[in-house]
């Protein structure tokens, strides 16, 4: 039996792992003294990916990692696999879940504080049951509110490699009546939004 | 982002999307309640209002919307739908706004510092931003809806999948959290109810799992004692209680046998067990 | 946006299947009007497993139809992704688990009305490969469910002589139970948490 080449194992570990694979995560299917360079590893998957462009599948990069995902081209009739449909999710839920995304960290009452209305227990729940946002730590306030962001499930599920990749938020229109009060209010908020780095772990 | 104003259906009635309100506001009752979950809130139902009339944001004619949303809300009030507080507070907060603005204001003032709109408009700009975020949120290729992960099937004897490790009192700190959680086990019953007993029925299941008939003495220990045929006795009782197992007696004075209580055929008293 | 192959709708189905497919599964996937026959079916599937030859990954006709696997040739290496690290279980496994301990014979609804939340499949069926617990029976009511019990193994595993080694419930009530015997010994398994970098299933 041959050494089946490092392609030829990546492409097998990636199609079973069901999830996206870190480099670091495809060095330790090797032993010690096999183990391939990152360069190495990065130009087979590169290869790979190739391999797949037109095809049912793909390999994309996200926050973690290489996957294997099937194309939203075959999505309508794979989906027909399920009984279910895809859930879809109320805009309640996804004002949060982008209030979260774009501002974190959040406090629930500053959630509130933009949409207006009350934040519901229930999506509070169903945000972190999908572990999509998780409470990072508690503003130092009365009543020490818990402060949220989003995690490295939310970006692989939305298939995005950081929270710079989230699409540009609307530019604020500068009224001109209110340009000078506003100034500094509208630039402390762009500035709070999400850097380069802001990945979370 | 404003420029564009957005043709989606207001409501649905009757499967009929109604892209604009009637213009003299009257809206058939079942609608208000659609109305009402299509809203996101005031600041969301301000919007509405300034967008169907393709108004800037950044100059409502404030009178105008204000008498607007307050016949809403009046009539949502008149209707007896609940009404989120969050609605009557910017209400509140409109007609302030709409009464200062009708105050002659001094000249020595710079009008642009003292806008009483500004802080609405302020609201709303924020507020429209972050529901056109959440549109494009869910318009990303996400997975479950547009994209699938694959699962390959790893051929049998590589997988060395090691189980985690659990600590029995990891297990227990869990059951803790159940308790604690549901008054369920706060009755004395539960509390008092003997381990051996539950464990003396999983037991006694396992004897029947085939679902034949197992002879009912069979299922007793002699060589446990009494302590034992009692534990054995009750736990049959609570098995037959729970219409877990039935019990079956032919004819008087012949042998009871008993057995799962599952509409399974080929079961007959006498393949009874052999002991 | 074109209409997909044939060939690309039905890899991109077994790809995302996650078991065998028959070939009357993947008819359903097509609308009626253009639900392919048999016949192409199988030579869209014959040509996809020629593409797949020599790749880290074949499609194999078993018993319930086609299915995508890791080929034998880097299994070695593939195995290795679940290797390290064994993930820990959920806290909704381990509360499902000590309710079946304690409250055995016991149905999976009678569980979900403890915890005030839905007991998923995956949770029964890791604890049944684990043989932790196993069906003893059948509750006579509509539905006729499933009732669950411990096994041998679980309380050899627990290093328990029977059922009532376990301590009473009273005393696991008691909040001074788990704070003082449990100390700095539990937080520290608690505090090992997988990290986000997504242990493979």
């Amino acid at each position: 039996m041959s050494t089946p080449s490092l392609k030829t194992i990546i492409e097998g570990a990636l199609f079973a792992a069901g999830g996206p694979l870190t480099l670091e995560q495809l060095q330790e299917l090797f032993a010690e003294e096999e183990r391939p360079e990152r360069g190495a590893l990065l130009a087979a998957i590169e290869t790979l990916a190739a391999d797949y462009v037109g095809r049912g599948i793909e390999i994309a990069a996200v926050a973690g990692g290489w996957r294997v995902q099937v194309r939203a081209l075959v999505a309508p009739w794979v989906g027909r696999l399920w009984d279910e449909r895809p859930a879809r999710y109320s805009r309640a839920l996804l004002e949060t879940l982008a209030l979260i995304a774009y501002r974190q960290p959040i406090t629930r009452g500053e959630i509130e504080d933009i949409r207006g209305v009350a934040v519901t227990t229930a999506i509070i729940k169903t945000l972190t049951e999908r572990e999509w946002i998780r409470i990072v730590g508690h503003r130092d306030c009365p009543g020490r509110p818990a402060l949220f962001a989003t995690t490295r499930k939310f970006l692989d599920y939305f298939s995005l490699r950081s929270l710079n990749d989230l699409p540009p938020l609307a530019e604020i229109r500068d009224p001109a009546f209110l340009a000078d009060e506003m100034d500094l209010d509208l630039r402390g908020s762009l500035r709070s939004e999400p850097g380069p780095t802001a990945t979370p772990r | 982002m404003g420029s564009a104003q957005q043709e989606l259906p207001f409501a649905l009635v009757q499967g009929a999307p109604y892209l604009t309100l009637p213009l003299d506001l009257y809206i058939p009752p079942d609608a208000l309640e659609v109305f009402l979950d299509t809203f996101e809130g005031p600041l969301d139902l301000l919007l509405y209002l300034i967008k169907r009339q393709n108004l800037d944001i950044l100059d409502i004619p404030i009178a105008v919307i204000t008498d607007q949303y307050i016949e809403y809300i009046d009539l949502m009030q008149g209707l007896k739908l609940e009404l989120a507080a969050e609605y009557l507070v910017m209400a509140a907060m409109l007609a302030e706004i709409k009464s200062r603005m009708l105050l002659p204001r001094p000249e020595s003032l710079a009008e642009e510092e003292d806008d009483p709109r500004a802080e609405l408009i302020r609201r709303l700009m924020e507020y429209e931003r972050f529901k056109q975020a959440a549109l494009d949120l869910d318009a990303l290729p996400r997975l479950e809806r547009d994209l699938f992960a694959v699962h390959a099937h790893l051929p049998a004897g590589h997988l060395t999948r090691i189980p985690p490790p659990v600590d029995l009192r990891e297990l227990l700190m869990a059951l803790r959290d159940v308790l604690a959680r549901a008054d369920l086990f706060t009755s004395h019953r539960v509390e008092k109810e003997s381990l051996s007993l539950r464990e003396r029925m999983s037991m006694v299941l396992d004897r029947l799992c085939g679902g034949q008939f197992v002879n009912f003495t069979a299922l007793f220990d002699l060589t446990e004692g009494r302590a034992g045929v009692v534990v054995s006795f009750l736990a049959i009782l609570e098995l037959i209680r729970s219409a877990t197992l039935e019990l079956v007696q032919l004819e008087p004075f012949a042998p009871i046998h008993v057995r799962l209580r599952e509409a399974r055929a080929g079961g007959d008293p006498s393949d009874q067990e052999e002991e």
